[in-house]
C-alpha cells in the first residue's frame, strides 16, 4: 500500500497522498507521505519497536505523537549533520530522510545491554550512592568507567556542525504561543483588532488537536476550519505566523525566546533564534495526555489514546490490528469511535471507573468488549505487545490478545511557561491537575488553562486574544465564537495507584517505576524535588511531560500528602530542548567575535604580516621576509633595525580620548595620580591611573593640545574599561566639572616611527611642513600640522627607548599615510615592526605592560611610586594607603638575566632561593615578561621579587616546573638598554 | 599641496545589489561630534539655529537642514553630518567640536529589504510607528556598536554609522545575512 | 530584562554594564576616615527587594544611570541619569 | 543502616522494603549548642565535622526549604584546586584531599570523578599567566601540567583549532580536577551528620536573630524560636539578608549565574574544560548530559533565573571552542543565586556580633569548597578561632588591603 502497509485507504488531515516520500529507518527503505512525521510514517509501516530505554535497555515503542514523546528517540541524518535524541514525533518527514534507533547494540531487536533488566533488583533508585565504594581504588579504575560507558542515549557526530544559524529580533503587541483551537482564536481576535500579533506554533501545520480529532466547527471538519483560520492569519499584514517555532522561554520584560526551524529543503539557516519582545502573551500550549501506570505498561504498542487518534485521524495510520482502550476519562472513548470509523478493530474497552453513562457506552463499537472498574495486571509480549491481563470490577481475570493499547489517563496542562517568571499554579479538581493562572502579562487559554472542551478552548482563546489586543491599545468588538461539536468533558476521577509486582513505569525514558518512587519515599526523598533528583524522574529529553503528574499522584498515595501540596512551584526554560548552535547563531569560528582592523591591515597582510589578537584588534606580530628561518630571526631583525636605523609600527589600537572644557586640567588631576594641570600646551606627559581601590588601572599619555584641550591614550586592552571609568568620574563623581569626553580611537590612525634615523625619515617625508629639530620639537612635544591637506598630529614619545615619534592622521587616510611612511622607511633601510619586536624593546627598556599592570599591582610594585602626587587627591589615593598595599616587602619590579648568558627562562617562572625546597613560604615572586634581546644577545626578563628594590646583584632561581626548567638568574635593574634614556633626547 | 591622497578610503567592501535592497557606502562624509558645554545646551541650540538654520533635535532624532544634519547620540551630544569641522567654528564657545570624519564608515540601506535586514540585526522595534523617518538609535549589531538612522519613510531608507575598524566584520555579517 | 534608558528608550540589559548598588555617600575622598572609605567602596545592603544601582549604557548613549530595580523580580521601575547622584 | 555489599544484596533480595530514611527529618528542639543556618552543602558539612571532629553533640541545621535546595543543588559540579593565590591554593587543595576520601568518610558514594580540568589559553601572555599559576600550584604540591596545542589536541581533537577567532595555543591541566555528583554531597553529609545525632530541620526559615548585649542568643524561625550557644550562617546567595537580621552590612552582592545541561549522549568530553577567550566551561556527567555554564548575568538578583543574552553568550563560547556540540540540545537551564564579593574570595570568620559566625561570599566557587568550608567553619564554631587554612578569609581584609583577588578585577563583585 502506498505510504506504508498500515496506511488507511482514505483520510488523514495533513498528509499529501500525491507526494510520496522515501526514507530509511535502521537501513530499511520505507515509504511515507509529505505531511507525515517520522513517527506517523513508522506507524504506517507497522513498526512498533523504535528504541531502547536508558537504564534497562527495554524495548520501547512510540508513546505519544508530539513533544511529550519519551521513547521514540532517533538519530537523524549522517556524518557531521547527525542529530541524536530526536523525537520521531516532531520530525517532519521528507524525501531521503535517514534515521536510526539508538542505545542498542548490536541491533534494536537484540540488545546485549538488555541484560541490565535482569539486574534491576540491584539497580533500584539511588543504587549508585550506596555502592561502588569497595575497595576505594576500584571506583576510578573500574566502576566509573563502566558507568560512563553506559551513559547517554544517542551519539554525537563529534564533527563540527555544518548548519548555518541566524538570529532575528521582533516586537509585537501580542505573542500567541500555540496554534491549536485556543491559539488560533486568540490570534484571530487580536489580529482582527489590529494588534501586531506573532503566532508561534511548534508543528509544521496550524491546528493542534483540531488536526487529530474528528470535531466539527461551523459545520466543517475541525481540520478544515483550522486551515481556513490559518489562511486568514497568513493574509493579515499585522500578523506573523511562525510554524516549526518552538517557544522555549519567557524572560524578563516581555522577552521570549523562540527557535524557528527551516522546512525540509528550504535554503537558508537551519534554525533561527527569534528574540521576541511583546507587550503581552497568550499561552495556548494545550495539554498532554497522561499514561496509566500498570505492570508492563511500557510494551511497544502501548500508546496514549490521543496519540492513537492523531495517527488514525491526522495521518491515516493504524497503529495495530487488534486495538484495546484503557481509559480513565470519557474522552478516551472517542478513540474507540475513531478507530472503528477508520475501519480498525477495537477488541475491548477498559474503563477504570466502575460506572459510566449509558450515552458513553452507546459509543462503543459493537464488537468491542467492555470492562468497567477495570485494571491491567500486566502488559505482555517481548518486542511488541501481544496481550494484556485484565481484571474487572468483580475481580475476574482474563487475558486479551491485543497488539495496541490506547491509554487515556486524563490531562496535564502545559503551563510551564506561565511560571518561568515566578507565577503560580493552582490545583484544578475538575481536571485533577495544576493549571496556571492568567496575568496581564500572560493570559492562559484553552487546555493549557484547563479548558479541555473544544467550546471552552475556542471561547477562552478569543477572550484572551481580545484582552491582550485591548491592553495594547487596540479597541475591538467582541468576536463571534464558532459553533463546535459537543465534547463535554466530565470531571476527572482520580485512579488510586495500583500496586504491582511487575515494573510499572512512571518515567519511561529513565526507567523510573512506581516502586522506585515508593523506595525513594522510604529513604526520605519524599518531596518532588528530592524524588526527582534521587530517581532521575522527569530528567529525560521529554522533560517529564508524561511522568510528572503520575509521580505526584503516586507520591500523594505513598506519603498521604495531598497532591495540591506536591505540585511544582517553578519551571525554567527551555520549555522544549533547543540546539546549542541555535542559541549561538552566526557567531562561530573566525566570526565568534568581530575583529577590529587598523588602517594598515592590508599593507601588513601584503608584506608578510603574521597577525595576533590584541583585545578585539588584530595586530601584526611580525613581518616575515623570504629566507627567514623562524619567527625569532624575524623579530631579531626588526628589533635590530629599529635600534640601529628606523622602524614603523601601527599603534592605532591604543585607546584615545579627546577631553576638553574649562575644567579639563582639574579633572585630569583627579583621574591621574600625577599632575596634569602643569603640562604645558604642546607637551605630552606619561600618566598613571588607579582604580578606586588603589591598584593600578592603566597607564598612558596625556597630550595637551590647547589650554582646555587634551587627548589622552590608554592601553589597547583597557580602552573600554578606562573610557567607562573616566565617564563615571565625569558624570557621577564630578558632574560639576565642565568637561567633555569624546572617544577618538577610531578617528586617528597612529604610527610609531622609532630608531636613530626616525628624524631622517620624517624629514624626508615632511620636509619643512613642520620643524622637527630637537630644539623646536624636543622629547615629549606634540604639535598639530597640515600634511598636504590632511590634518595630522605629531608626538615625540617613545616606547622603544629610541628617538621616536608618533604621527596621527584621520583613519580614512590611514592606509595611504602608512604607505608613505613605509616607502620612506624602506628607502632608509628601515622596516615595519610588529607587536613582538615592540614587546622585546619595551622589556629591554623596562617599560611595564599588561603582564605587569594586571590589576593586582600597585604603583610602587611597578617602580612608579613617585608618580603618586602628594599635592592633590586623586582616584585611588585613599585606599592605596591601606596597610597591605603600602607594605614595604611587596614584590617589586626588577630585571632578570640568566647567570649563564646562554640559558633561557620564561614568563610565569617563580623565584626561589638557590637550594630552597619549593614551598609556598619559599616562593619569592614570579617572572612576568621575558624576551630574547638581540641587542644584548641573551634572554632578559622582568619580574616581581619580594623586596626587589634591595636585591640587585643577587642570584636566584627562575623555577618553572611546568616547563621543566630551573634557571639561575641575576637580579638587575629593570632597564637593560640605555638606562639613562640618553637616546630619547638626541 | 594635495596630491589626491586626502581622498578618504572606503571602509567597506562593495555590496552587490539584491532585490528590494540597495546597500552603498557613503564615502567622504564630514562627521563631527558636537557636545554642549555644561549648562550651554540652550545656547548651543540658539547658535546652531542662527548659524546653521537647524533646530537641534531633542533626544535620539535626526534633523536635517540644507547642508547639515544633526543626529542625537546622547544627552547633549550630537553628530553633525555634512559640513567640515571648520564650518562649525561658531559653535566652539558653547560646545566641544571634535572631527570624527575619519572614524566612521557610513552605509546607506534602502528598500523594503533594508528594514527586514536591520530588523534581524538590532534589538530595537523598527516598526514605522516606533522608528519612523528621523529616528536614531545607537545600539549594537552582533557585538559591533552602530548608530542607526532612519532617513526616509518610503521606500524605507536608513544610514548606519560604524567605526571604521569594525567595518569589515560588520560587512561580513551583512553579506551573510543578506544571503 | 529591559531598561528604559532616559535618553535612548527601552533597551535590552545586555547593552549596559553594571557597577553595582549605589552607595548612599560619595565613595572615597581624602579626609574621610579610612573605615568609611573602605565601607563606601565595598559594603552593600543588597536587599532582597527594591534597590538602586549604577548602570552604564556603554552600547548606547554612554550615560551612567541610576536604575531602580527589584532584585527578587527583576522588575525595573525606572532609570535616571546618574549625574548628581552624590 | 551502613551501606555495604551485604546490605545491598540483602535489600535487593527483600525487594528494598527495609531501607530506612537517609537522614532523620527532625523536629526542632528549643535549644542547641550550635545552630547552623542553611541546609546546603556547606551547612551540612559543617554539622558533620562539628560532630565528627569536635564532638559537639547538640547541633541543629535549620533549612528554610528542603536540604540541598541551594547552591549545592544548582552548580556545574566541578572540583579543582588550580588557584594562584597561596591562601586559595592551600584551602582548595585541602578541599580536594577531603573530596578524595569523602566516600569512605561518609559511607556514601558522591561519585568523585577526577577526570582532569583543562584551562585553554590563546596567547603568549595567557600562557605565561597560566604558567605562573601552574608553577604556583606545583610549588604548593598541587598537580599541574602545561600543555601545548598538540597536547590539547590529543585530549580534545574536536576543538576548533584551525578556524578559530582565538586559536588555541595550549592549556593548563590539573589531572586531579573533575566533577562530583552534586546532590549526593548534600545527601551524603546529611546522612552522616544525622547518624552522629545532628538534627536536620527542614521548612524552618530563619526570620530573626535575637541579639542581647551584643551576643547572638537565638534564631527565630517559622517553626519557632531556637536558642543556641553559637550560631553559624551558611546561606550562600542569601548571606546579606540573613546577616542583616543581626544588623550587619557586608561586602557582598547577590548575583545570578546560569548553568545548562544537554540531553544525554554517549561519552564525548572526557574532562572539564574552560575556554579562555569566551565565557564557557563544560563537562559531561556520568549520565551523559553535557553540563556547562559561563559568566554571571552581571546584575544583582535573588530571582534564581537568568536572561537570554547570557545564555546566548555561553552558547557562542561553546560553539567557538567545540562546534561539534551544535546539534546537541539544551534540556535544562537554571539560575543559582551566588554571593559575590569585592575580591572574588570568600569569608569564613567571626562577625562583630558575639557568638555569630559567618561562612559566605563564595562567589561561584562554593561547591568545590564544600568539604574544606565545612571542616574549617566547624573548627571556627567549635573553638572560636579561625582554622589556619581559612585564616585569610577574614571579613576585615578590605580594610587591611589583604585582598585575595585571583583575576585582578578589583573591588567590583560582578567582575569576578
Amino acid at each position: 500500500m502506498a505510504g506504508g502497509p498500515q496506511r488507511l485507504a482514505s483520510g488523514g488531515a495533513t498528509i499529501d497522498r500525491g507526494a510520496p516520500v522515501r526514507f530509511t529507518f535502521d537501513g530499511r527503505r520505507l515509504d511515507g507521505f509529505a505531511g507525515d512525521t517520522l513517527a506517523s510514517a513508522l506507524v504506517a509501516n507497522g513498526i512498533a519497536l523504535v528504541g531502547r530505554s536508558f537504564k534497562y535497555h527495554r524495548p520501547r515503542g512510540l508513546l505519544g505523537a508530539g513533544a511529550e514523546e519519551p521513547n521514540g528517540l532517533v538519530r537523524l541524518g549522517a556524518g557531521s549533520a547527525v542529530e541524536p535524541n530526536t523525537k520521531a514525533t516532531l520530525v517532519e518527514l521528507h524525501d531521503g530522510l535517514v534515521s536510526s534507533s539508538q542505545n542498542r547494540w548490536p541491533s534494536l531487536a537484540f540488545d546485549v545491554q538488555a541484560v541490565n533488566a535482569l539486574l534491576s533488583p540491584f539497580f533500584a533508585a539511588g543504587f549508585y550512592y550506596k555502592t561502588f565504594m569497595w575497595p576505594k581504588s576500584f571506583w576510578e579504575k573500574f566502576y566509573e568507567p563502566a558507568i560512563r560507558r553506559s551513559a547517554g542515549l544517542g551519539r554525537a557526530s563529534g564533527l563540527p556542525d555544518p548548519g548555518r544559524y541566524d538570529k532575528v529580533n521582533a516586537f509585537c503587541d501580542v505573542l500567541v504561543i500555540g496554534g491549536g483551537p485556543a491559539g488560533l482564536m486568540a490570534a484571530l481576535a487580536a489580529g482582527r483588532a489590529g494588534a501586531r500579533v506573532i503566532l508561534a506554533e511548534q508543528d509544521f501545520v496550524l491546528g493542534g488537536r483540531l488536526l487529530s480529532e474528528r470535531h466539527e466547527i461551523d459545520g466543517m471538519p475541525s481540520s478544515a476550519w483550522s486551515a481556513q483560520a490559518a489562511a486568514e492569519l497568513d493574509g493579515m499584514p499585522n500578523v506573523t505566523v511562525l510554524r516549526r517555532a518552538a517557544v522555549f522561554g519567557s524572560y524578563d520584560s516581555g522577552t521570549f525566546g523562540v527557535v524557528v526551524s527551516a522546512a525540509p529543503g528550504e535554503t537558508g539557516p537551519r534554525q533561527t533564534l527569534w528574540r521576541i519582545v511583546t507587550r503581552s502573551a497568550v499561552l495556548a500550549t494545550g495539554a498532554i495526555e497522561r499514561p496509566l501506570v500498570f505492570g508492563g505498561n511500557d510494551k511497544p504498542g502501548i500508546m496514549l489514546a490521543s496519540a492513537v487518534r492523531s495517527y488514525v485521524n491526522r495521518f491515516a495510520a493504524l497503529p495495530g490490528q487488534q486495538i484495546t482502550l484503557f481509559t480513565a476519562t470519557d474522552e478516551g472513548w472517542n478513540t474507540a469511535v475513531d478507530i472503528a470509523a477508520a475501519g480498525g478493530r477495537v477488541v475491548a474497552i477498559l474503563d477504570t471507573r466502575r460506572e459510566v453513562s449509558p450515552q458513553l457506552r452507546a459509543l462503543a463499537p459493537a464488537a468491542a468488549r467492555i470492562f468497567l472498574g477495570a485494571d491491567i495486571k500486566a502488559g505482555r509480549g517481548r518486542l511488541r505487545l501481544t496481550a494484556i491481563d485484565v481484571v474487572d470490577r468483580d475481580g475476574r481475570a482474563e487475558r486479551i490478545a491485543t497488539d495496541c493499547l490506547a491509554m487515556a489517563g486524563g490531562w496535564t496542562p502545559m503551563g510551564g511557561m506561565a511560571i518561568h517568571l515566578g507565577g503560580r499554579l493552582a490545583w484544578s479538581e475538575r481536571i485533577g491537575a495544576p493549571v496556571p493562572k492568567s496575568t496581564p502579562a500572560m493570559r492562559i487559554a484553552g487546555a493549557a488553562g484547563g479548558q479541555l472542551s473544544l467550546a471552552e478552548s475556542l471561547a477562552s482563546g478569543a477572550e484572551a486574544g481580545l484582552a491582550a489586543a485591548e491592553a495594547a491599545g487596540h479597541a475591538a468588538a467582541a468576536m463571534a465564537i464558532p459553533r463546535s461539536s459537543d465534547d463535554v468533558v466530565t470531571p476527572f476521577q482520580r485512579r488510586p495507584y495500583a500496586k504491582t509486582r511487575r515494573p510499572a513505569f512512571v518515567d519511561f525514558q529513565n526507567d523510573v517505576t512506581a516502586k522506585d518512587i515508593a523506595l525513594a519515599v522510604r529513604e526520605g526523598f519524599a518531596i518532588p524535588e528530592h524524588l526527582k533528583r534521587y530517581t532521575t524522574l522527569g530528567m529525560g529529553t521529554d522533560q517529564g511531560r508524561t511522568a510528572s503528574l503520575n509521580a505526584i499522584e503516586i507520591l500523594a498515595d505513598v506519603t498521604g500528602h495531598p497532591s495540591t501540596e506536591l505540585m511544582p512551584t517553578s519551571a525554567r526554560p527551555p520549555e522544549t530542548p533547543i540546539a546549542i548552535a541555535a542559541l549561538a547563531g552566526a557567531s562561530r569560528g573566525e566570526h565568534f567575535r568581530p575583529k577590529r582592523l587598523p588602517a594598515s591591515h592590508d599593507w601588513s597582510a601584503a608584506h608578510g604580516g603574521s597577525f595576533t589578537e590584541a583585545g578585539p584588534w588584530m595586530r601584526p606580530r611580525w613581518y616575515t621576509r623570504t629566507g627567514e628561518a623562524d619567527w625569532l630571526t624575524t623579530v631579531n631583525r626588526e628589533v635590530t633595525t629599529v635600534r640601529t636605523s628606523v622602524g614603523v609600527c601601527d599603534v592605532s589600537t591604543l585607546g584615545k580620548l579627546d577631553l576638553s572644557g574649562p575644567d579639563v586640567a582639574v579633572f585630569l588631576d583627579r583621574v591621574y595620580t600625577n599632575l596634569m594641570s602643569t603640562v604645558p600646551v604642546g607637551k605630552v606627559r606619561y600618566g598613571l591611573m588607579l582604580r578606586e581601590d588603589g591598584f593600578v588601572l592603566d597607564d598612558g599619555t596625556a597630550a595637551r593640545l590647547g589650554e582646555t584641550h587634551f587627548v589622552i591614550s590608554t592601553t589597547t586592552a583597557n580602552a573600554l574599561r578606562v573610557t567607562q571609568h573616566v565617564e563615571y568620574c565625569r558624570q557621577v563623581l564630578w558632574p560639576e566639572l565642565d568637561v567633555s569626553l569624546v572617544p577618538v580611537t577610531d578617528q586617528w590612525a597612529q604610527y610609531a616611527i622609532a630608531g636613530p634615523r626616525s628624524r631622517d625619515l620624517l624629514q624626508a617625508l615632511l620636509g619643512d611642513r613642520i620643524d622637527i629639530g630637537n630644539a623646536a620639537f624636543p622629547y615629549l612635544a606634540v604639535k598639530a600640522f597640515d600634511w598636504d591637506g590632511v590634518e595630522a598630529r605629531l608626538f615625540r614619545v617613545s616606547f622603544s627607548g629610541e628617538l621616536a615619534y608618533e604621527i596621527a592622521v584621520p583613519a580614512s587616510v590611514g592606509a595611504a599615510a602608512f604607505e608613505r611612511l613605509m616607502d620612506a622607511c624602506v628607502r632608509l633601510g628601515g622596516c615595519a615592526y610588529g607587536t613582538e619586536a615592540l614587546g622585546v624593546m619595551r622589556i629591554e627598556k623596562g617599560h611595564v605592560a599588561g603582564s605587569e599592570i594586571n590589576g593586582q599591582t600597585t604603583a610602587a610594585d611597578l617602580g612608579l611610586g613617585k608618580m603618586l602626587s602628594a599635592k592633590k587627591d586623586f582616584v585611588g589615593k585613599m585606599l592605596a594607603q591601606r596597610p597591605a598595599l603600602a607594605a614595604a616587602d611587596r614584590p617589586a619590579l626588577v630585571g632578570l638575566r640568566p647567570v649563564d648568558r646562554a640559558g633561557r627562562f620564561s614568563g610565569g617562572a617563580h623565584f626561589l632561593a638557590p637550594g630552597a625546597t619549593p614551598s609556598i613560604e619559599a616562593d619569592e615572586g614570579w617572572l612576568t615578561s621575558v624576551a630574547f634581546s638581540p641587542s644584548l644577545g641573551h634572554f632578559i626578563g622582568l619580574g616581581f621579587l619580594r623586596n626587589g628594590a634591595r636585591r640587585l646583584g643577587e642570584q636566584i632561581r627562575a623555577y618553572d616546573p611546568v616547563r621543566g626548567r630551573d634557571t639561575l638568574v641575576e637580579v638587575v635593574p629593570a632597564a637593560f638598554v640605555d638606562p639613562e634614556g640618553a637616546r630619547l633626547h638626541v | 599641496m594635495s596630491d589626491g591622497w586626502t581622498r578618504p578610503a572606503p571602509a567597506f567592501p562593495a555590496f552587490p545589489p539584491r532585490p528590494g535592497l540597495a546597500v552603498e557606502e557613503i564615502v567622504g562624509r564630514s562627521i563631527v561630534t558636537v557636545v554642549a558645554r555644561a549648562g550651554q545646551e540652550a545656547a548651543l541650540r540658539a547658535v546652531v539655529e542662527t548659524a546653521l538654520g537647524v533646530l537641534l533635535p531633542e533626544g535620539p532624532r535626526r534633523v536635517a537642514g540644507q547642508e547639515i544634519a544633526f543626529i542625537g547620540i546622547g544627552p547633549g551630544k550630537w553628530l553633525a553630518i555634512g559640513l567640515p569641522v571648520a564650518a562649525l567654528a561658531p559653535l566652539a564657545d558653547v560646545a566641544a567640536i571634535v572631527d570624527q570624519s575619519g572614524a566612521y564608515g557610513v552605509l546607506s540601506l534602502t528598500g523594503a529589504g533594508a528594514r527586514r535586514l536591520l530588523g534581524r540585526a538590532v534589538a530595537i522595534d523598527l516598526d514605522d510607528a516606533a522608528f519612523g523617518a528621523g529616528s536614531v538609535a545607537t545600539t549594537i549589531i552582533e557585538h559591533v556598536g552602530v548608530t542607526l538612522v532612519r532617513t526616509a519613510a518610503t521606500p524605507p531608507a536608513y544610514e548606519l554609522y560604524v567605526v571604521r575598524s569594525y567595518a569589515r566584520s560588520l560587512a561580513h555579517w551583512l553579506h551573510e545575512t543578506m544571503g | 530584562m529591559r531598561i528604559l534608558c532616559p535618553y535612548c528608550g527601552e533597551r535590552d540589559a545586555h547593552e549596559f554594564s553594571i557597577r553595582g548598588e549605589a552607595p548612599m555617600t560619595r565613595p572615597v575622598v581624602i579626609g574621610v576616615p579610612m573605615a568609611e572609605a573602605v565601607a563606601a567602596l565595598h559594603d552593600r545592603r543588597n536587599p532582597p527587594g527594591r534597590t538602586r544601582e549604577f548602570w552604564y549604557h556603554g552600547a548606547g548613549c554612554r550615560s551612567w544611570l541610576l536604575v531602580d530595580r527589584d532584585l527578587r523580580t527583576h522588575e525595573v521601575f525606572g532609570a535616571t541619569l546618574a549625574s548628581g547622584a552624590f | 543502616m551502613r551501606y555495604s555489599a551485604l546490605s545491598l544484596a540483602w535489600n535487593a533480595a527483600t525487594g528494598h522494603r527495609f531501607w530506612k530514611p537517609a537522614w532523620r527529618d527532625a523536629e526542632p528542639k528549643p535549644a542547641y549548642d550550635v545552630v547552623i543556618v542553611g541546609g546546603g552543602g556547606h551547612g551540612l558539612a559543617t554539622a558533620f565535622y562539628l560532630a565528627k571532629n569536635h564532638g559537639v553533640r547538640r547541633i541543629a541545621v535549620v533549612e528554610k526549604g528542603w536540604i540541598g535546595n541551594g547552591s549545592v543543588g544548582r552548580n556545574t559540579t566541578i572540583i579543582r584546586s588550580n588557584y594562584l593565590h597561596p591562601a586559595n591554593t592551600r584551602f582548595y587543595e585541602f578541599s580536594m584531599k577531603l573530596w578524595e576520601g569523602l566516600e569512605q568518610a561518609l559511607n556514601y558514594n558522591v561519585m568523585v570523578s577526577q577526570r582532569s580540568i583543562l584551562n585553554v589559553f590563546h596567547s603568549d601572555a595567557q600562557r605565561d599567566a597560566y604558567a605562573r599559576r601552574g608553577n604556583a600550584m606545583r610549588i604548593a604540591g598541587v598537580d599541574a601540567e602545561l600543555l601545548d596545542t598538540d597536547g590539547v589536541r590529543k585530549r580534545y581533537p574536536f576543538f576548533d583549532f584551525d578556524n578559530a577567532r582565538f586559536p588555541i595555543r595550549g592549556g593548563l591541566l590539573q589531572p586531579r580536577g573533575g566533577t562530583v555528583r552534586h546532590d549526593a554531597v548534600a545527601w551524603g553529609y546529611a546522612r552522616a551528620a544525622s547518624d552522629l545525632g545532628v538534627d536536620i530541620i527542614q521548612n524552618a526559615e530563619v526570620v530573626g536573630i535575637d541579639i542581647q548585649g551584643g551576643r547572638a542568643v537565638a534564631v527565630e524561625t517559622t517553626r519557632g524560636r531556637i536558642t543556641a550557644d553559637r550560631i553559624g550562617i551558611s546561606v550562600a546567595g542569601h548571606t546579606s539578608h540573613v546577616a542583616a537580621m543581626a544588623g550587619l552590612v557586608l561586602p557582598i552582592e547577590s548575583h545570578v549565574i546560569q548553568a545548562f545541561v544537554t540531553e544525554a549522549v554517549k561519552p564525548l568530553i572526557s574532562g572539564v574544560v574552560t575556554f579562555g577567550a569566551g565565557h564557557f566551561y563544560i563537562s559531561q556527567s556520568d549520565k551523559g548530559g553535557l553540563v556547562f555554564g559561563g559568566d554571571i548575568d552581571g546584575y544583582g538578583s535573588y530571582a534564581g533565573r537568568g536572561n537570554l543574552p547570557v545564555a546566548e553568550d555561553v552558547a557562542e563560547g561553546g560553539m567557538a571552542l567545540m562546534p561539534a556540540i551544535g546539534r546537541l540540545r539544551i534540556l535544562r537551564n537554571w539560575g543559582g543565586v551566588v554571593d559575590m564579593t569585592p575580591d572574588g574570595s570568600p569569608f569564613i570568620d567571626l562577625t562583630p556580633v558575639q557568638n555569630l559566625y559567618l561562612n559566605g561570599g563564595w562567589n561561584y566557587g562554593g561547591f568545590k569548597a564544600t568539604p574544606a568550608a565545612g571542616w574549617t567553619f566547624a573548627h571556627l564554631l567549635a573553638t572560636g578561632q579561625s582554622h589556619e587554612l581559612a585564616a585569610a578569609y577574614r571579613l576585615d581584609r578590605h580594610a587591611t588591603g589583604r585582598v585575595i583577588d585571583e583575576n585582578g578585577q578589583g573591588a567590583q563583585p560582578n567582575l569576578h
